[in-house]
């Protein structure tokens, strides 16, 4: 059978790697849909038949389990993910920690007034004391994907990005790491959903992905995998 | 994300195709009443038509996702009949149909506007009636508008992203059209990959332009010495 | 046949006010350039909407806006042809010509076609056709369609005389042998006298005169239209007869016979008309010989007239006939010419000019 | 004023291959329809590209391919008025004719508004003005430019007889006045006489005939163009004179007056020109008297010649000009005309007919 | 964002306008050379100024980021001069402008294949050189072609979102325009917020397409009965 997996775009490429493994492990099959988790989420409460969900941040799976979605009991907080700052590759700039954020003229980011990686980056700079300083630096972003391209094109002195996408850039280094504890705690959370066409599919899928081999292929794309209790697991 | 780049190249060209033959009758319908008629209220149907064009490609989305969806006007009637077009390939064509139509309405109108009426009045009196008319003299000589208005409208529709993403989902070897594709390649920094369906793209636009270049040229050759 | 127009139609200047009644078989329609005429043929063919009145056509109403009928331009079955041909440019000049034509009468097109040396270019399209060619292939377009009513707006006026030659026969045939009734526009006096049996003056949007062609292509038209050089004709119709002696005759009644130009290709018995303009006959009071007429005709003077500006006209009845022979007041006066004289008409043979 | 043209352009059906060289004062253009006038003309203009060959204008080089001069369009100064008009449709019939026209040169235009009667028309736009207005307004237009020479496509064709008998003198104006010289397509024989010191006779994209136009004009063009009804004419100049008895009289020369049709508006004095077509003289062995014909004139005949179909053309001797009457072959023989006798010709006042 | 929609809307028409003029000439330019050339190469002119039509709009921002990065050939070149454009509304222009493009060259290109070449020869000869001929007469003619193509290229620009919002960012009372904003409400799922500002654009719409309305019409009077 052939379930249907919602999925946010920041995960497509570890899904893709994981989904022969599902059917080899299963004998079911999923069709990948992936875009932004609110888009996601809208399309969901609309009607679309997705059997499961893995969303980029908890407020939209919230709305989805309020629309009476999420099949009871399935929901997990799956993965979670680091920000960084990332540069130019060719960047002759040294940058430390958040203070020195502030000698940049420009740093981008995925929009904070919509996209959950610049929610994230907000609420960091804010803890920071950063944010008022640096808002008129800062470019939104259509989202991640477009905050690194900018980066890559060496139109923005700095970004903060996830860790999983600074990986894939071959364009760009990571300056440093956001620590885990300065920022808020960056969630992916997973759920089986009702209105599909293959619901068990979606419950199976959702097993899966908390299975050792999708952990393990989870981790080499950068994601931290939090335990089923919420907290982190070891990396 | 498949990477049967012929089969998504079919399921794009196919969608484009459809999009374009579907809007075809309604758009130079609307096209000749807006090229004759004079009546009021004219200028609001054009601004409706217009809109497609005007807003975000996503607020669009968002307004057909809202009609179509389970608690929209038009998703209740279609779930009555047992019919599914949200996130399936008939999504795809709505998409691209409805951001398409107003290119092929206002390009089509400007050909009808330049038929000589004079002409018409003459097949007229030759025994043609209205409709007759209309279709002997008066689409052949709007010709060249219609062809670049369909040729627009299908460009139009092989590049859809963001209405399409919102109704269809980005679903391959479902709803993924070549330009979900590169937008999803784009978005995962695969660029060479995105820089190769592009490639592909421009083709498709290649062939539509020189087909409708074609056309055009055919007809215009026998119509001016 | 019959044509009933009474219509009112709001020009740029003035309003095209018509309101006349006639016989419709032919009728020529004159008038000076912005005149009206093509207004009123497309009134006729229904492709003027602003027009109010009636508008009745061999009994057919096309046009009764008191009664909220306007029949439809297909419906009313007009052969028109446009002043500027109008040709459809992106068919050939053959689907051009064939654009209306009905099922089951391709011999009107086979013989337009022929007639209006169109062969050539029936392949072609509109663009690189010359003004001629494009006038003659909206003209087989319009006959092909067997119209009720044929519309002609300047028809022949690209034409050279050649063509005009082939072409005016072509269209009396099509008025007398297809009976189709004809409404022809042109600046032309002798066209319209050779098509017309009615005529219809336009000026300025109204009916300056309209009735028979005799009475109304006479000297009313005149001012309006003719040159000095064009005038009256006598349009004599008879029987041809080719003398022992060689030459042509027209014998017009039993006391009246003319020699024509020679015309070997048409056979004796061969009914036709001729024209001859009152200012080419010469009026002898005596008896003439070894002149250069062959035709010396013995008649006698039965009004005398004056035509203004020094010119007189005089008719003499001749074995029945009337003739009108165009001459000056001074010769009037001179030779005495009036009422009950008996005089010599000298018409020469190049005078007479045939018609069909 | 020279006129160098030997060209080639294919065309639909042939190639037209012209190669003439004449005075180019005034030009008429015949032509059978279809024949090449119009595209002759657009060569002149510098309007059809493929045009291979040489086109001399008053001693400036148009066109010559083989050295590669083809001078521009707007560089020709040629007022072309093309058959169909062609006037912009987004522009009122004032800006039509103010198109191209030379600062410091207004004269002309108001001229020409005034007597092509465009005055009331000047604000429309093309879409609502008749044939023969849209042809009157391509012709202001072209007049306009001060042109250094006129390609006139049939510009009267559409004009009625009254607005022709005033535009053809004033080009006539144009042409001597002005000294603009003028080429003029045309289907009527009449209007080419009038206006045409030399012709050009084209067949299929062939000059038939090219030269003055007393000589292309007559026999020659008769097969072509011709209706049996035109003819030759004999062209008298002479000066205006108003004897004391009324009348108007034209003086050729000391030996040689004609009464003509009154002209009370021209003083005596005025030049003018008349013509008498050949067929409407009569020829008479003896001398006449009691005739209709004011002018009766003697003189000689110096030459006879079959003019085919029966007819015959003879030329008289009067008072050192010369005549060509019309008669038929019977005619000559019945009355026995020929070289070296004494005739006399009756001339109608009504045949004469004037020309500018 | 900002919630100064008079702010929104004036930045919003006037980045529409100045892209649309600024492309007038250079699209007018292109369409009357392809109405008009007929040699090789033609074809290939015109599906390269097709392009930003068919590919995804956030590809053409992608690829419009690459040109003028810091290693893009233009990028270098800004920079040498040191001109910024990306993230400034330079740079929302500058999407704008690339995305309209097409539809004004197509649309205007129709309109100069309509014009009779019989009419602008005739204006040669009363003295017009080509050029003169070309804005006396030829453009006059394609009016409605050129003025329908500006109309869409506005249009396009008033509406333009994907690839502005990657060459220019999402920057409230900087680079956001109206399309940003309503896409930046329905992302946070404000739909009424959204409606709105949908409503303001669309009113937007209006106003143009009447402006060009009146425009086209008031020639059009003039040129048939
Ligand atoms: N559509 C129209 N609207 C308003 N006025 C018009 C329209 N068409 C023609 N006219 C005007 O009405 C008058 C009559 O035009 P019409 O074409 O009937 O003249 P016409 O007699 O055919 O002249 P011509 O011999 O020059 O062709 C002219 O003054 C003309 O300018
Ligand atoms: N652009 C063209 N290309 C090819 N052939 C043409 C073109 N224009 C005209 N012809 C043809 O060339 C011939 C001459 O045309 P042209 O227009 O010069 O004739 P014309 O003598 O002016 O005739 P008319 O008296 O009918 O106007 C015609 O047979 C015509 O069909
Ligand atoms: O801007 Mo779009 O135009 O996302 O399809
Ligand atoms: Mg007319
Ligand atoms: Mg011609």
């Amino acid at each position: 059978e052939e379930g249907l997996v919602f999925a946010a775009a920041s995960t497509t490429d570890v899904l893709q790697e994981l989904r022969p493994a599902f059917t080899k492990a299963t004998g079911h099959s999923v069709v990948l849909a992936l875009g932004s988790s609110g888009d996601l989420a809208r399309q969901a409460m609309a009607g679309a038949p997705a059997d499961a969900f893995l969303s980029a941040d908890v407020a939209r799976m919230e709305a989805v389990q309020k629309a009476g979605l999420v099949q009871p009991g399935t929901r997990v907080d799956l993965l979670s993910n680091r920000l960084v700052v990332v540069i130019p590759l060719d960047s002759k700039r040294k940058l430390v920690g958040p203070e020195s954020l502030k000698g940049l003229k420009r740093l981008v980011l995925a929009d904070p007034a919509i996209v959950p990686a610049g929610v994230y980056a907000k609420a960091w700079l804010e803890k920071a004391g950063l944010w008022k300083d640096l808002a008129p630096q800062v470019v939104p972003a259509l989202d991640v994907r477009a905050a690194l391209a900018a980066v890559e094109a060496g139109r923005v002195d700095a970004g903060v990005v996830y860790a999983t996408d600074a990986a894939q850039s071959k364009k760009v280094r990571v300056a440093f790491e956001v620590p885990a504890t300065d920022a808020p705690r960056i969630v992916y959370p997973v759920a089986a959903l009702t209105k599909g066409k293959a619901p068990e599919v979606g419950l199976s899928f959702v097993r899966f992905l908390q299975s050792e081999p999708a952990k393990a292929a989870f981790r080499r794309h950068g994601f931290v995998v939090l335990a089923p209790d919420g907290g982190e697991s070891a990396k | 994300m498949t990477d049967d780049t012929t089969g998504l190249v079919l399921f794009t060209v196919t969608v484009a195709a459809v999009a374009t033959l579907i809007i075809l009758p309604p758009g130079v319908a609307a096209a000749y009443a807006l090229a004759r008629w004079r009546g009021p209220g004219r200028g609001l149907v054009d601004t409706v038509l217009a809109l497609p064009l005007v807003l975000p490609p996503t607020a669009v989305g968002l307004v057909l996702l809202e009609l179509l969806g389970r608690n929209g006007p038009l998703g209740r009637l279609l779930d009555a009949v047992g019919v599914e077009v949200v996130f399936t390939p008939g999504a795809v064509v709505l998409a691209s149909a409805v951001m398409a139509f107003p290119l092929l309405v206002r390009s089509a109108r400007s050909g009808f506007e330049e038929v000589d009426p004079r002409l018409v009045a003459v097949a007229r009196t030759l025994g043609d009636s209205r409709a007759r008319a209309f279709f002997r003299v008066t689409l052949p000589l709007a010709w060249r508008g219609v062809a670049v208005g369909a040729l627009l409208a299908f460009s139009r529709a092989l590049g859809e992203f963001g209405a399409t993403v919102l109704v269809a989902g980005n679903i391959p070897g479902r709803t993924q059209t070549l330009s979900l594709a590169i937008f999803q390649y784009t978005q995962l920094g695969q660029d060479a990959q995105a820089l190769r369906l592009a490639g592909v793209a421009a083709l498709l636009a290649f062939v539509a332009v020189y087909a409708t270049e074609g056309l055009t040229r055919w007809r215009g050759r026998r119509v001016r010495a | 046949m019959s044509l009933e127009l009474s219509v009112r139609l709001p020009l740029a200047r003035f309003a095209l006010e018509v309101d006349v009644r006639l016989e419709g078989a032919s009728v020529a329609v004159l008038g000076r350039s912005g005149s009206g005429k093509t207004s009123l043929l497309e009134i006729l063919a229904g492709l003027r909407r602003g027009a109010r009145g009636r508008v009745v056509v061999g009994g057919r109403v096309l046009l009764d806006s008191a009664a909220g009928v306007d029949m439809a331009p297909e419906a009313r079955r007009m052969g028109y042809v446009p002043q500027d041909a109008l040709l459809f440019p992106h068919l050939t000049a053959e689907q051009n010509v064939r654009y209306g034509a009905r099922a089951g009468r391709p011999s009107r097109v086979e013989e337009a076609v022929a007639l209006l040396e169109l062969g050539p270019l029936l392949h072609r399209y509109p663009a690189t056709l010359s003004g001629g060619e494009k006038q003659r292939v909206a003209l087989a377009r319009a006959l092909a369609t067997d119209p009720a009513l044929l519309l002609l707006d300047e028809p022949l006026a690209a034409l050279d005389v050649t063509l005009k030659e082939r072409v005016l026969p072509y269209l009396l045939r099509v008025r007398d042998e297809a009976r189709v009734p004809m409404l022809y526009v042109t600046h032309q006096l002798g066209e319209a006298r050779v098509l017309a049996k009615e005529a219809l003056l336009l000026e300025d949007g109204r009916v300056r005169a309209a009735g028979p062609a005799s009475e109304v292509l006479g000297a009313s038209a005149r001012g309006l239209l003719a040159s000095e050089s064009e005038g009256e004709e006598n349009i004599l119709e008879g029987m041809l007869e080719r003398p022992s002696e060689g030459g042509t005759r027209l014998r017009v009644t039993e006391g009246l016979s003319l020699w024509v130009p020679d015309a070997p290709e048409l056979p004796p018995g061969t009914r036709a008309a001729y024209a001859v303009p009152a200012e080419d006959i010469l009026l002898s009071m005596g008896p003439l010989s070894g002149v250069s007429a062959r035709n010396v005709l013995a008649g006698t003077v039965v009004g005398v007239e004056g035509a203004g500006a020094g010119e007189a006209a005089a008719t003499v009845d001749i074995a029945g006939t009337r003739w009108v022979v165009r001459l000056t007041e001074a010769s009037v006066r001179e030779l005495g010419v009036a009422s009950g004289v008996r005089v010599h008409l000298a018409v020469k043979t190049a005078a007479c000019r045939r018609l069909r």
